[in-house]
Parts: C-alpha cells; sequence; structure tokens
C-alpha cells in the first residue's frame, strides 16, 4: 500500500527554486532512501512533507489525504476556540451592559453582543492571517499525531532535560499532559507517567544508551544525539518516520549500531523515508532509493540500478 | 510595634509577591512566554475582588465605583482568579503566535492602559481616589479570642473563641506536620537531632513521641502519623484555649507553635548550609558585622539631626558603606583562590541571615533597653520569640495581620505544591521542551499552541490570586499599587532566585523585600529630604541588579530545576 | 611562495570538530576548487580561512602575513576577499549600493573599477539603480562576486557559486570565475559540482570526513576513479 | 464662534507625530542594526528632557546650582562648566564614531598631520561649547547640548553594556529584560538626582524677529469658513499669554475657482514631477525618489497658491462649515524640525557612506562583516543617531507638554513601539509613517470618541492592537 505519495512539489526562496516539481512515492513496511547532491532539494522536500514548510504548489498525500488538510485544524477544535473566544468577549460584554447600568435584557443582549463580536473578531482574525507562515507553524503536530515523524538533521535535543525525559515526552495521549487530570486524578497520571517511564526504559535498552539515562541530553556524543532522536521519535508511535541524515557525524561503530536498529524495526512493520549523504548506508539499508537534482526527481529504483546509472553519477559530479 | 509585627506585614508581602513571581515563572521559567504585563492580571485579581464583596457604592459617601455586589469572599476570590485567567487567554490568543517581543510590547501596553482606565474612569473604582471601605473576611472577630462579635460560617454562628480553636487546630495539624516531615531524614545521632524531636515529642502533646521514635528508625511512613498527632494537639490546644484561662491557653498555643517555626527555620537553614566551612561561616558573620558596623556612625552622631554632627556621621557611613561594597566586589573577584562561585553565594547568603539575626534579635533591643533597661528589653525579645502572640494592653492575643500572615503562607504553600506537581508532570514537560524547542515538540505532535495559552492562564491565575489576597489583605486599592513596575520586580524576583525553579523563585521574593525593608530601615537614618532620592536610587540599584546577575549569574542563585520524572519516583 | 598558505587547520561549530587538520595552499593567479562530499568541511575550511569562525589550531597566511587571529573586515584591507553561499546580496540596497559596500574599506568609490566590473557584468549594467532583492538567483551570485571584487582583491574565496541555478547559468557563473580570474584575481572555489569545477580549475583539493584525500590538477582529478568512488559510496569506514 | 474640530485634531496628531517619530527613528535603527529591542528608548527622551534644563534652569539643578547665580543664569564658573560639557560632549561623538583616527581626521579622505585634525576637531567643538554659552539659557541652546551629551552618552551603553551581552549571544528576551532594567536605572537615577518633581522649561513666549515681535507659544487660531462663494480664512492672535485680547490678524478669501484650481494645480504638479523623475531613469539609489520629488513638488506648489491665490475678504456672517486650528509657533516649529530631522536622516542613509553600511547592516550584518564593514563601528554610530534624536525628542516633548517628569519617556515608550512596529521592525522609513499615523490616531482617536487626553496612549495602543491582529509584518512588509 502507498503510504506517501508526493506530486509535482514546488518550492521556491527569494527567487531561487529550491523544489522544482517533485513527485515520488513510498510503499509501507519499505525503507526508501533520498540521495542527491547538495542543493537538490533534499531538506526542502523534508521539511514539505513533515509540514515544516508550505509548498507554493503540488500535493503531499498521507495515506491518501492531503497533509495540508490534515494539518488543518478540524472544525470541531475551531469552534472550541472560537466558542472559547467568544465566551471571554461575551464577559467583556456582560460587564459592559451592566456596568452601563440596563436592565436585564440590556444585559442579555450585551453578552450576545459581545459573544457575536468575539467570535467574529476571532475567526475574522484566523481569516486574515491564514495565509501566513507563522499560523502554519504550529500546525505540523497534527502530522506527527497521525503517525508521520520527522527527525531534525541537527538534532534537536531538549539539551536540559535528561534522556530519559527526552523519551518520556514523546509519547501520544498522555493523561498529564492535561491540567485537570493532573491536578484531580493523580494516581491514573502517576499510573500512566509509570507505564511510559517502563516504555522509555525499554526504547533506551533497544537502542543500548540505558547507561545514559540520567545524563543531561545536552552532553551527549553527536551519535548518541542521534540514537536519542530516532527513539524519541520511535516512542510516539508512527507509521512512516523521515529520518534527516541519520548517520552525519556518526563514528562507524554507532552508525552500525543505528543501522542494525532501523533493519530491525523495519522488520517490526514501520516504514521510513530516509536522507542521507553516507552512500555505503543508504545503498545497504534502501529497498528503493529516490535520486534527486537540481530540485526535480532524476530517477527512482533499487540500490544496485542507482547505483550503476550514469545519470546519477553526472549529477554527482556535476555536468 | 514590635519587630516581630513588622515581619509578619513583611511576610504578607512576601507572600503575595511569591504568588506573583509563581504565576511568572510558569509562564516565562517554564513556558518561555516574555509577559512583561504580568501586573495586568494582579490589578484585575484585586479590582475584581475588591467591587465584587463592596457594598453597593451608593451606600458610600464620595465614592462611585460599579458592581458593589456585597459578595462573600469566598465567592469573589475564585471569580477573580477566573477572570484573570480568561484574561490572560484574551491577551494571549493574538499576541502568542507573535515574536517575543510583540508579545512582550503587547502585554506591557496591557497593563499600561488597565492602570490609567483604573486611574481616570471615575464610575469604575473611584478613579484616581483609592477604592476602599470594602470587608475583610472575618475582620471582625479578631484579636482572637476575645475580639468581640460572632462570626457567622455557613450560617453557623461561631464564636471567637472556637474560631480561636480552630485557627490552632489548622496551624498545630499543619506545623507538626511540616515539623515531622523535616526531622525524618536523619537518627538521632547529633544534639541538634536530639533537641528537634524532643521539641516534637513535646508540642505533639506527647502523641508525637511515639512518631519521633518511628522517626528515629526510619521505617515507616510517618506522614499520617504526624498530620494524626498534630491533630490531637490541635484538639488539646483548642479545648485548653476554650476552657479554663484563655489568656494561658494562648500563650501556651501559640507561643510553642512560634518557637515551632524558629526551630524550623533553623533546621531548614542548617540543612541547607550543611557542610559548609567554619572559615566560610565565620566569614559571613564578619560581613554582616561589617555591615552593621558602617552604620554605627549614623546611628551614634544621630543622622537625623540635620546638624553638623549628624552631617559627619552621614559622610563616614557613606564611605564606610562604599569601602564594604568595594570590598565585597574584591572578595567576589578574588574568591577563585578559595572556592567556587556558588560558594561566594552561600557566604553572602549566610551573612544576610546574620544579619537578619542581629537585626531582629539584637539591634531590636537597643531602643528598649535605653527606654526601659533590661527588663523592656528582655520583654521585646521574649515578643520578637513568641511572634505569633501580639500584647494588647498586656493580654495576649492572635490579631488579624498575624491571621493575614498565616493564610497567605498557607495559600502559597498550596499554590506552591500545585505548581511543582505541574511542571513535575507530562505538562510541564511539554512546557519546558517547548520553551528549548518549540519545533521539535511540534515534531513529536503536541500542540505547541494550546500548551502556551494554558501557561498563560496558569500564571494569570496566580496573578489573579494574588491580587484577589492583596484587595483583601490592605483594605484599600489604589491605581499606583498596579505600576508597570510591578511587573519588572517580579521578574527580579524570578531571575534572582533562578528562573524555572520554583523554590528559587520563593527566595526571590524573599531576598527582594528583605532588601526592601533593610533599605527602608537604612533610609530611615538619612536626612528627611534626602529620603526621597535614597526611595528612588533604591529602585535604580534593583534594575541594576538586574542586570549584573543576568550577565554574570543568568541562572539565578539556585539555577533551573531538575525535577527529572526519574526522581519523583523513587 | 604562495599567496595564501593554510596549515593544519583545526575548526568546527561549538563542540563539534569539523576539520582535523587541513591545509592549503593557492598560488597566485591560479583557479583552485575544493570538492569533497558533504559534511567534509569545505564550507567550514573557507570561513576558518577568512576568521568567520575561529581556528582552533593551526595557521593561515595570505601573502606573507599571518592573518589567523584577524576579523574578517581586517581579513577584507589585506587583498582577500569572500562570497558566501547563501544571502550573498544586501537586498534593500541598490546594485550600485551593494558595489559602493564592497569598497568599503577605501576611501572613495574607485569609479573605475565599478565600470570595469559593469563590463565584466553587463547584466548589473543594466540594473545598477535596482534593488537587489528584486533579482534573480544567478543575478545575486554575479553581484555577490562583483561586489566581492571591488577592491581588486589578490584572492577571491566563493562558496558553492553555481548552488541553485539553472544548468545554463551554472555555465555562466564558471565563465565568469575564468574570466575574473584572467583579470589577475587569484580564485578559490568550493564547489558542489564537482566535474565542471574541476574542468576550470588549475588544480584541485579533495576533502573527506575533515582530512586532505587528494590534491593534483584538476583534469588529474578528473580522471581519478577513487574520486569518482568518493562520491557514490565507501564515505565512512562502516566495516 | 468658531470651534475646533477634526482639523485641529489632525494637526495636533500631527505635532504629536512629529515628536514621537523622533524617538521612533533611534528606536527603530537600533533595533534593526544593533538588533536591541530597547525598552529603555524613552529613558533617553527623557534624559534629553532634563539635560536641557541644565542650560534652561541651571538654578534648579542640584549641585550645579552652587555654580547659578540665578535660576535662569549661570555664573562664569558655570559658564565654564556649561563650555567643557558641550565641547567635550561635540569631542566624545566624534570620537564614538571614529575613533581616535577620527579625531585626527582619519575620515576626511585626504591625508592631513594629526595636529590638524585634532585643532579642527577642537574649533568645531569650541564653535558648539561657545554656541550653547552664548545663547544660554534659550531652550535651543538646551537642545544642542542635550544633543551633543546623549550622542556621547547612548553609544556608551552599546559599549559597556549592549555589546557585552551581545559577545555572550544573549537571547532577545534577555536583551529586552536587559533593557528594561536599564530603564529603570536611568529614570530613578534621574528621580533620585532631580527629585521626582515636575519640572517646566522657561520658554519665552515671544521672539523677535527683525523687530518684530512674534509670539512663540501662544496659540494662533486659524479660522476657517466654507461659503457658498469660497473659503474665508481669518488668523486671529490670542494674544500674550494670559492677558491681552485677540487681535484679527488678517482675514483673506479663496474663491471657489482658486480652490479648485489649488487642488488641481497642485495634484497635477505632484503627479506630473513625480512621473518625470520615474521616467528620467531615476530610482531608489538617490536621495529623490520620484513619490518623494512628487510630494515635495506638490508641498512647494501648495505654499505658493497659498499665499498667491487669496484676496482679501470679511469674516462671513453665516458659513456651510468653520473650524478653528489652533497652531502656534512653536508647534509649527516641532513639525518642521522632525521633518528636517528626517530629512537629514534619509541624506544621511542615501548619500553617505556610513549611510549606506547601516542599512546594509541592517540587511545582513554577517554579510557586512565579511565585506568588510566594521560592524561595531556602524552599531555604534546607529546609537550616536539614536541619541541625537532622542535629545531632540525628549526637549521637544518636555516644551510642548510643558513638563518635564522622569516618567515622560516611559509613556511615550508605547506609542513609539506602536510607530515602529506599525511600520515594520526594521523600516526607519515604515517607523516615521507609522509614528504620525500613531500620533494621528491618538489625537485624532480622542477627539472622535470625546474622551479625555489621559487616554491618549490606549488610543496608540489599541492601533498597534489591531495592527499586530491585522498586519504584523507592519505596513512597509516583510522587510526582515
Amino acid at each position: 500500500m502507498t503510504l506517501l505519495e508526493v506530486e509535482n512539489l514546488r518550492k521556491t526562496f527569494g527567487g531561487i527554486v529550491a523544489v522544482d516539481g517533485a513527485s515520488f512515492s513510498v510503499e509501507e513496511g519499505t525503507v526508501t532512501g533520498l540521495i542527491g547532491p547538495n542543493g537538490a532539494g533534499k531538506t526542502t522536500t523534508f521539511n514539505l512533507v513533515s509540514g515544516f514548510y508550505e509548498p507554493d504548489s503540488g500535493v503531499v498525500r498521507y495515506r491518501g489525504t492531503d497533509t495540508q488538510e490534515l494539518m488543518t485544524p478540524s472544525r470541531d477544535e475551531r469552534a472550541i476556540w472560537v466558542s472559547s473566544a467568544g465566551v471571554g468577549f461575551g464577559t467583556v460584554g456582560l460587564a459592559g451592559a451592566s456596568l452601563s447600568g440596563v436592565a436585564t435584557p440590556g444585559l442579555l443582549a450585551g453578552t450576545a453582543v459581545g459573544a457575536v463580536a468575539g467570535a467574529g473578531i476571532y475567526y475574522g482574525q484566523e481569516w486574515l492571517r491564514g495565509r501566513s507562515d507563522d499560523t502554519r507553524r504550529t500546525r505540523p503536530f497534527r502530522l506527527s499525531q497521525a503517525g508521520l515523524a520527522r527527525t531534525f538533521q541537527i538534532t534537536r535535543e531538549l539539551q536540559g532535560m535528561s534522556v530519559l525525559e527526552n523519551l518520556m515526552l514523546a509519547p501520544k495521549g498522555q493523561r498529564g499532559e492535561n491540567l485537570t487530570q493532573t491536578w484531580f486524578n493523580r494516581s491514573a497520571v502517576l499510573e500512566q507517567e509509570a507505564s511510559v517511564r517502563e516504555e522509555a526504559r525499554d526504547m533506551l535498552e533497544f537502542l543500548e544508551i540505558d547507561h545514559l539515562e540520567t545524563e543531561e541530553a545536552g552532553n551527549l556524543s553527536g551519535g548518541q544525539r542521534k540514537l536519542l532522536e530516532l527513539g524519541r521519535i520511535l516512542m510516539t508511535d508512527p507509521d512512516l518516520i523521515l529520518l534527516d541524515e541519520p548517520v552525519a557525524g556518526v563514528n562507524p561503530t554507532l552508525t552500525r549500531k543505528l543501522l542494525e536498529r532501523l533493519e530491525e524495526l523495519r522488520d517490526q512493520g514501520y516504514s521510513f523515508l530516509i536522507v542521507e549523504h553516507d552512500m555505503e548506508v543508504i545503498m545497504n539499508i534502501s529497498d528503493t532509493i529516490i535520486v534527486m537534482a537540481e530540485g526535480q526527481k532524476l530517477m527512482q529504483g533499487t540500490p544496485e540500478e542507482v547505483q550503476s546509472d550514469e545519470r546519477v553519477i553526472d549529477a554527482y559530479l556535476g555536468g | 510595634m514590635a519587630i516581630s509585627g513588622t515581619l509578619v506585614s513583611l511576610g504578607t508581602f512576601v507572600a503575595i509577591y511569591a504568588l506573583l513571581s509563581l504565576g511568572l515563572n510558569i509562564k516565562f521559567g517554564y513556558g518561555g512566554l516574555l509577559d512583561i504585563g504580568h501586573v495586568t492580571f494582579y490589578l484585575l485579581g484585586a479590582y475584581v475582588t475588591a467591587l465584587l464583596v463592596a457594598p453597593p457604592a451608593a451606600d458610600q459617601q464620595f465614592a462611585d465605583y460599579v458592581l458593589g455586589l456585597d459578595l462573600a469572599w469566598i465567592v469573589a476570590v475564585p471569580i477573580a482568579v477566573v477572570v484573570a485567567a480568561v484574561a490572560g487567554m484574551l491577551i494571549a490568543l493574538p499576541a502568542i503566535r507573535l515574536r517575543e517581543d510583540y508579545l512582550a510590547i503587547t502585554v506591557l501596553g496591557f497593563s499600561v492602559i488597565a492602570k490609567r482606565v483604573i486611574q481616570t474612569q471615575g464610575w469604575l473604582a473611584n478613579g484616581p481616589g483609592s477604592l476602599r471601605n470594602y470587608p475583610a473576611p472575618l475582620r471582625g472577630a479578631f484579636p482572637l479570642p476575645g475580639g468581640g462579635e460572632s462570626i457567622t460560617l455557613v450560617g453557623l454562628g461561631v464564636p471567637p473563641e472556637a474560631l480561636f480553636g480552630v485557627v490552632v487546630l489548622i496551624l498545630w495539624a499543619v506545623g507538626t506536620y511540616v515539623l515531622g516531615e523535616f526531622g525524618r531524614i536523619d537518627s538521632m545521632d547529633s544534639i541538634g537531632d536530639r533537641v528537634f524531636h524532643a521539641v516534637f515529642a513535646v508540642t505533639t502533646l506527647g502523641v508525637g513521641y511515639l512518631a519521633a521514635r518511628r522517626l528515629a528508625s526510619g521505617t515507616e511512613r510517618v506522614g499520617a502519623l504526624t498530620v494524626g498527632s498534630g491533630l490531637v494537639a490541635g484538639v488539646v490546644a483548642a479545648g485548653l484555649s476554650l476552657t479554663g484561662s484563655v489568656s494561658v491557653g494562648v500563650l501556651l498555643t501559640l507561643g510553642l507553635f512560634s518557637v515551632f517555626t524558629w526551630l524550623l527555620a533553623a533546621r531548614i537553614v542548617f540543612d541547607h548550609y550543611d557542610g559548609m566551612p567554619a572559615r566560610d561561616a565565620v566569614a559571613a558573620l564578619g560581613l554582616a558585622v561589617a555591615f552593621v558596623g558602617a552604620f554605627l556612625p549614623l546611628i551614634l552622631l544621630g543622622g537625623e539631626g540635620g546638624n553638623e554632627q549628624s552631617r559627619i556621621g552621614l559622610i563616614v557611613t557613606v564611605v564606610l558603606l562604599l569601602v564594604f561594597v568595594y570590598g565585597l566586589v574584591y572578595l567576589s573577584n578574588h574568591w577563585e583562590g578559595y572556592g567556587s562561585g556558588s560558594a561566594f553565594i552561600s557566604v553572602v547568603g549566610v551573612g544576610a541571615l546574620w544579619l537578619f539575626v542581629i537585626r531582629y534579635f539584637l539591634l531590636a533591643l537597643v531602643t528598649p533597653f535605653k527606654q526601659g533597661g533590661a527588663s523592656e528589653a528582655l520583654g521585646q525579645l521574649f515578643q520578637n520569640l513568641t511572634w505569633l502572640i501580639q500584647f494588647s494592653g498586656g493580654d495576649p492575643a492572635f490579631n488579624y495581620a498575624r491571621f493575614v500572615f498565616t493564610t497567605a503562607i498557607a495559600v502559597v504553600g498550596a499554590a506552591y505544591y500545585l505548581m511543582e506537581i505541574t511542571v513535575a508532570s507530562p505538562f510541564g514537560r511539554v512546557l519546558k521542551a517547548i520553551r528549548d524547542d518549540e519545533d521539535a515538540a511540534t515534531a513529536l505532535g503536541k500542540n505547541t499552541f494550546v500548551f502556551k495559552i494554558q501557561s498563560m492562564m496558569l500564571g494569570s491565575a496566580l496573578a489573579g490570586l494574588a491580587g484577589a489576597l492583596w484587595a483583601l489583605s490592605v483594605g484599600a486599592l489604589v491605581h499606583t499599587m498596579f505600576a508597570p513596575r510591578i511587573t519588572f520586580i517580579v521578574f527580579l524576583m524570578v531571575i534572582i532566585g533562578g528562573t524555572a525553579n520554583n523554590r528559587g523563585v520563593l527566595l526571590g521574593s524573599v531576598i527582594y523585600w528583605g532588601f526592601q525593608k533593610g533599605t527602608e530601615d537604612i533610609a530611615g537614618f538619612f536626612p528627611p529630604e534626602a529620603r526621597s532620592s535614597v526611595q528612588a536610587l533604591r529602585i535604580a540599584f534593583i534594575g541594576a541588579l538586574l542586570i549584573v546577575i543576568l550577565y554574570y549569574r543568568p541562572e539565578g542563585i539556585w539555577g533551573e530545576q531538575t525535577t527529572a520524572s526519574s526522581e519523583v519516583e523513587s | 611562495m604562495a599567496l595564501l598558505e593554510a596549515r593544519d587547520i583545526v575548526s568546527g561549530y561549538g563542540d563539534a570538530e569539523i576539520l582535523h587538520g587541513v591545509s592549503m595552499d593557492v598560488h597566485e593567479d591560479e583557479i583552485v576548487c575544493i570538492i569533497g562530499p558533504n559534511g567534509a568541511g569545505k564550507s567550514t575550511f573557507m570561513k576558518a580561512v577568512f576568521g568567520l569562525i575561529d581556528c582552533w589550531e593551526g595557521r593561515v597566511e595570505f601573502d606573507g602575513e599571518e592573518i589567523t587571529e584577524y576579523r574578517p573586515d581586517e581579513i577584507t584591507r589585506t587583498g582577500m576577499c569572500y562570497v558566501p553561499q547563501t544571502d550573498n546580496v544586501f537586498p534593500n540596497l541598490t546594485v550600485r549600493e551593494n558595489l559602493e559596500m564592497g569598497a568599503y574599506i577605501l576611501d572613495e568609490v574607485p569609479e573605475q573599477q565599478v565600470e570595469e566590473l559593469f563590463d565584466l557584468f553587463p547584466v548589473l549594467d543594466e540594473r545598477r539603480n535596482q534593488r537587489a532583492g528584486a533579482m534573480s538567483g544567478g543575478q545575486r551570485q554575479m553581484l555577490a562576486m562583483a561586489r566581492a571584487l571591488m577592491v581588486d582583491p589578490g584572492l577571491m574565496l566563493v562558496d558553492e557559486p553555481s548552488a541553485g541555478l539553472a544548468p545554463d547559468l551554472v555555465d555562466m557563473v564558471f565563465e565568469k570565475i575564468v574570466e575574473v580570474n584572467e583579470t589577475g584575481t587569484a580564485i578559490l572555489m568550493v564547489e558542489q559540482n564537482a566535474r565542471q569545477a574541476l574542468r576550470n580549475s588549475d588544480r584541485g583539493y579533495v576533502l573527506e570526513m575533515g582530512d586532505n584525500r587528494f590534491e593534483d590538477s584538476g583534469d588529474a582529478l578528473l580522471e581519478n576513479e577513487e574520486v569518482a568512488e568518493l562520491y557514490l559510496g565507501g564515505g565512512g569506514d562502516i566495516e | 464662534m468658531v470651534e475646533t474640530g477634526l482639523l485641529n485634531a489632525v494637526v495636533t496628531g500631527i505635532v504629536t507625530g512629529s515628536v514621537i517619530a523622533l524617538g521612533a527613528i533611534g528606536l527603530s535603527l537600533v533595533y534593526s542594526i544593533a538588533e536591541v529591542p530597547n525598552f529603555a528608548h524613552g529613558e533617553l527622551l527623557m534624559l534629553g528632557a532634563y539635560m536641557a534644563i541644565f542650560v534652561n534652569k541651571p538654578g534648579t539643578v542640584p549641585v550645579y546650582e552652587l555654580l547659578a547665580s540665578d535660576t535662569q543664569a549661570a555664573t562664569t564658573a558655570g559658564l565654564v562648566v556649561l563650555f567643557l560639557l558641550a565641547a567635550g560632549g561635540a569631542v566624545a561623538v566624534i570620537y564614538q564614531l571614529a575613533g581616535r583616527e577620527g579625531l585626527a581626521g582619519g575620515y576626511w579622505n585626504r591625508d592631513v598631520p594629526d595636529p590638524v585634525g585634532y585643532l579642527v576637531h577642537a574649533a568645531g567643538a569650541s564653535v558648539v561649547g561657545l554656541f550653547v554659552v552664548v545663547t544660554t539659557p534659550s531652550i535651543w541652546s538646551g537642545m544642542v547640548l542635550a544633543m551633543v551629551l546623549l550622542g556621547a552618552f547612548a553609544p556608551l551603553l552599546e559599549r559597556r553594556l549592549f555589546r557585552k551581552f551581545r559577545r555572550k549571544d544573549a537571547e532577545l528576551a534577555t536583551m529586552l529584560i536587559v533593557t528594561l532594567g536599564l530603564s529603570f536605572v536611568l529614570r530613578f537615577t534621574t528621580q533620585a538626582i532631580y527629585g521626582g518633581q515636575t519640572r517646566t522649561y522657561t520658554v519665552p513666549n515671544v521672539a523677535s524677529v527683525f523687530d518684530t515681535t512674534v509670539p512663540l507659544s501662544a496659540a494662533q487660531f486659524f479660522d476657517f469658513y466654507l461659503t457658498g462663494s469660497g473659503l474665508v480664512v481669518e488668523m486671529i492672535n490670542t494674544g500674550a499669554v494670559g492677558s491681552g485680547d485677540p487681535v484679527s490678524l488678517f482675514v483673506v478669501e479663496y474663491a471657489l475657482p482658486a480652490l479648485v484650481g489649488l487642488v488641481v494645480v497642485t495634484v497635477a504638479v505632484g503627479y506630473g514631477a513625480a512621473r518625470w523623475r520615474r521616467q528620467s531613469g531615476t530610482t531608489a539609489g538617490q536621495t529623490v525618489g520620484p513619490r518623494l520629488t512628487g510630494g515635495l513638488a506638490g508641498l512647494v506648489t501648495l505654499l505658493v497658491l497659498v499665499v498667491v491665490l487669496p484676496s482679501s475678504g470679511s469674516v462671513p456672517d453665516s458659513s456651510v462649515a468653520s473650524t478653528r486650528i489652533s497652531l502656534s509657533l512653536m508647534r509649527g516649529l516641532t513639525i518642521t524640525l522632525a521633518l528636517l530631522m528626517m530629512g537629514l536622516l534619509h541624506v544621511l542613509l542615501r548619500e553617505t557612506k556610513l549611510g549606506v553600511a547601516m542599512r546594509a547592516s541592517s540587511d545582513n550584518l554577517d554579510l557586512a562583516k565579511v565585506t568588510g564593514i566594521n560592524t561595531d563601528q556602524v552599531i555604534t554610530a546607529t546609537w550616536v543617531i539614536a541619541g541625537v534624536y532622542a535629545a531632540i525628542g525628549g526637549v521637544m516633548l518636555g516644551v510642548l507638554f510643558v513638563q518635564v517628569q522622569p516618567n515622560i519617556g516611559f509613556f511615550l515608550l508605547l506609542p513609539m513601539f506602536a510607530g515602529v512596529i506599525l511600520g515594520g521592525i526594521g523600516s526607519v522609513y515604515g517607523a516615521m509613517i507609522g509614528s504620525f499615523v500613531v500620533g494621528l490616531s491618538m489625537d485624532v482617536g480622542i477627539y472622535l470618541l470625546d474622551i479625555g487626553t489621559v487616554l491618549r496612549v490606549p488610543v496608540a495602543f489599541v492601533v498597534l492592537f489591531v495592527v499586530l491582529l491585522v498586519k504584523p509584518e507592519g505596513i512597509a512588509g516583510g522587510a526582515s
């Protein structure tokens, strides 16, 4: 089954075309490599797929649904925000009406006017700013919640937190992220926290970095950070994992360890899309490889096909 | 007023500002939201509470304001807190997505506007004048016991004596519990521990003896036991105060409880500075003595006189102070030879504690001694030790200020506990993650926007609570109490103690008010015409202090708290 | 004697050591290119030479003067200039103002040099009063080079001039680089587009994982099979 | 009786906008080049206002009053101190801008022996000093003193404070809190020295120009009557403050055709000039761009026509509409001064090497470094400009609003930030326009809403808030 489809993706930055009509797909249960020389648009593609950039044109579909659609707040969620803003401004309206000393009907009218105005202001603001990038910045989390998770090229471990905490941050649907649960249903929260901790420890064991459990993430070596990042993304229980240069700057021993883990995970049914410069690695692990050059897909094929393709060598060494 | 009274009113300030800074810490320390308009929510909490509990404006002379619903405080305070939280959300909704500097200017704008609206709109909250003459909760029953009228609580008439019993009960139960909690860490090896446990046994009227033995063995859960013993003790104490001699009851119960607090404070201090080299402790004492010494010329020559002699005293003191400051700076620069920077901070901290001891227990006796000799001085000392008791006309009593103080402390304790479990929870974890790297949190599927809004609401609610407490405790509100500089002071408190460290934030408010009180004392020595300048310089000094801290020790005194989830388990 | 002499440069970002001791020479009137797989430290090397990041160890000499500890603006005064890879023009300044900034270290704007550069890059002449932000990627690259050339430098460092450009523009950029070289300016460039870069260079260096791997004439490197290998595998010694 | 109306509010708004703009320019430059969100900028204005008191009322300045013979006069020793302060400030400004080599004439583009450079600078500084001493206690003298002192002081903040934090890679939030702390230091130190009470300048009510007495701060009424046949304008001198009866100075009438002609010709000339400028191959690079050319040409035409067209008339008994503008010479001067300073800044940014380097640094500081620009120096220069403009703004603030208090700067901070954000952070031109928009909305807003003047700042803030909701990148667009 096709997990991810990318169609005619295009993105420019201030006159420079980074991705120029790339199309490809990722099948479930496979490892897909994404390679290409510097400036070929791999990282941009990556950011587009994970929702961190918005494409100028083109579509990214995850399990058949447009990711832009996935990332848009649901109708319910918007309704909650609009109504809460409405209630807030409604209170202001109520206060205004009561201050002006009118009778009960006036109060009600004031509340209604306030609520409508509030909802209107909030909705209008959403509408006005719907096109600007920074409102979208908060949205990619929905992709992660839908099972499409990513890592970062330069690892984004939370340096002040311990390794264990970094992992414990990731799981979805933690009760304790809800304040009322934290305060009033403490036993359940603690119970879940204990199970999350167990899960995190298992993950550390799986990655063979359990000796670093209490270490601050900022003190880890580059390779250990990569492992941590992988572990953290796995903790979100994803289906498709986008890895941005998982072995860059990692020493050979750790690289081997990472690769072993990736293979195990693939056997468990996870799917991967990997951007990587280390050819040896990518050739070893990928089922399919997509080669990008100048913002477009140059070819897609098995590692053997890619390695023997004249165009690929050309692309790497330049025309 | 005995100095213990000053301590009580100061403690109320500390508690209210501690609440404010806990709120800011949730926003800024944990959530990374640069809310430099925090005072807005403080103002909202205060005015909403006051307007709700106030009688209708028509009943008042020369005052005009809206609402005046005559509500019970127990209803008004939650409403005020909710209003502050909702206001926090409304302000945050549009602003929180913007760059942090935009957010800052927006919230600062709100704080300026809120103050100005209160100031100019006469109909709203009595305009530029003060909003006053609204009832203070339970005011009439104090001083306890024997304050007079009985209080209606939940429809029941409660005589003041019974109310006193309730107060003692609560104080005692909480007090012994805290004492027990602190006592259980050690065995009974040292003399200090023995004394501690002996006092514990006595104050729990024998019941605690059992607990103390178990504490020593260190195997049992003692929390329930200490609470239980406290409750028993409380009931006995309350009964004592109701029957028999009221005065004896007051003296016995509150006096003992006051002694508790000193013991507890000493215990905490010793625990904290355990392992400090004797040389450092002596150096700290030296610092404190040197600081006090610098003021001797002023005190001896009479700085307030305005004559030649006093002017000399003033000059000498200023010079000595400059030397002291220079010495301090010199020491801090050359401290590396003796130990780490944090060692220097502990020396200064212990020095400040010494300063407190000297001021509170020694200098406070000077004037009484001059006036009435040794007996007067001893009486003063006794009053300062049994600080919970106020002697009015020779009769010991528990007055309203002390009631407000203990309530405020209790509220802060509860809020602190709540914030601690909040930041240690997955919610707090996500908040910290967003502060450190919003993209990473997003990539892990966290709706960062919602978390930020929640932290804003939570922090604002705490500020609203602080405002409500403030309104009820001072009994009159003026717009000048809510100047934008309040936010700034709260920022200082958060940064001094250590951003994202709730304990540090409490320390910050203690330090700030200690400084405030200390400099107020100092200003008293100066000639009257220079006092306002000294006051202004004090605020300027705070600004400079903030910059210095941000440069040399941006993590604050204690740095960020490491509430690693893994530690919670064990 | 070499114009630029970099010896055993060790440098990196934060705690991460990227360069583990890279050495390089550029002689007068030469075009030298640095190639190598991603993460080899090519751009980092240039930044270290130009004082944008600190050299932790090693020594850089230009024209016999040690410049290891110099600030970028001081290095500019020694007659070396640098064209960064991205964000290499001032978007809110006009083309002419961009050029004037190139001559900031001079007391007066060298009008003759301006006109020569307009001759060299006619595309800029047409747009001399246009905002640089309104230009296309290729034009920006031209402008960035022209700005660097304002002081008539002895050596120009160019970081990936062909990045993000369409193929025909890439050709033009390389042509321009050769033309610039013919006016007497030595060139040191980092290129991803290895084949084309080597073809246009006198000599080439191949970096790998922060170390020198090969050094040879451009043509020889082109022929070298190991170089081709480097790009398509065997990057990290896994086994 | 003619009432003041919307038009008057507009004029007041422009005056307010001028003062805001003088502050906002510095704020915006510092924000975009030095990357300091300076919440202490209001305090710079306040300092400027207080420094002018040194000259204007030396007898009320603590310590310095010992050298004063009267409230408004200094003794000889006092004058010497004043001279030294002004001249020293001027030298310090040059030093801040160009360093020791600068004092030796290093920026002159021609080789001179060092002593010559020193001498010339010393002479220039002496001229400044002499000007201050000779014109004391006039407020203009105070303004010059404030300019040089603040021009020397503001970059010190950069050198001693912000640069250190920048070297430590301080975050924006840290910088912001530092500036807040700084604002407290400045404000309350000033309060400690001067005391918290309100101070006022002594500004002469009249000036003597060619033996004609010209009222300075007294309001002049311009009454406009729109009648069926045209527009009648009457100018009334309200007389000296506190006494004197209003005197009608002149009444002129513009016939309807003349009015129409005035509008048409002004627009035509403005448009034509802009078009000519655009077509003659001129561009953004030149100081006077098409839009500015058009605006200036239109303005000149308007002024000429206003003077040329009227015939004498008389105050009509009834009119379709009438309104009154109350404008004093001082307010007019404020606008003129602000426009002049903006013009100067425009020339600086467009025509001088330093100005272009400033724009370049604001575009991309790292690229500026590799281009050979000494960015530290550019940033210092930015602070000098911010200081000088803040000094002018502060003194004008004190003159216009009569009161000088330690918190006047803080109250102007919000409007200034509103102007800067409205114009788009990073665009100093946007900040200028934004300031006028804010000033207008403050005064027109309180006029239209009919609320007290105390709420001017909130009105400005509401404008800002709406802008943030709708277009957070500001009117000048995302030039970040």
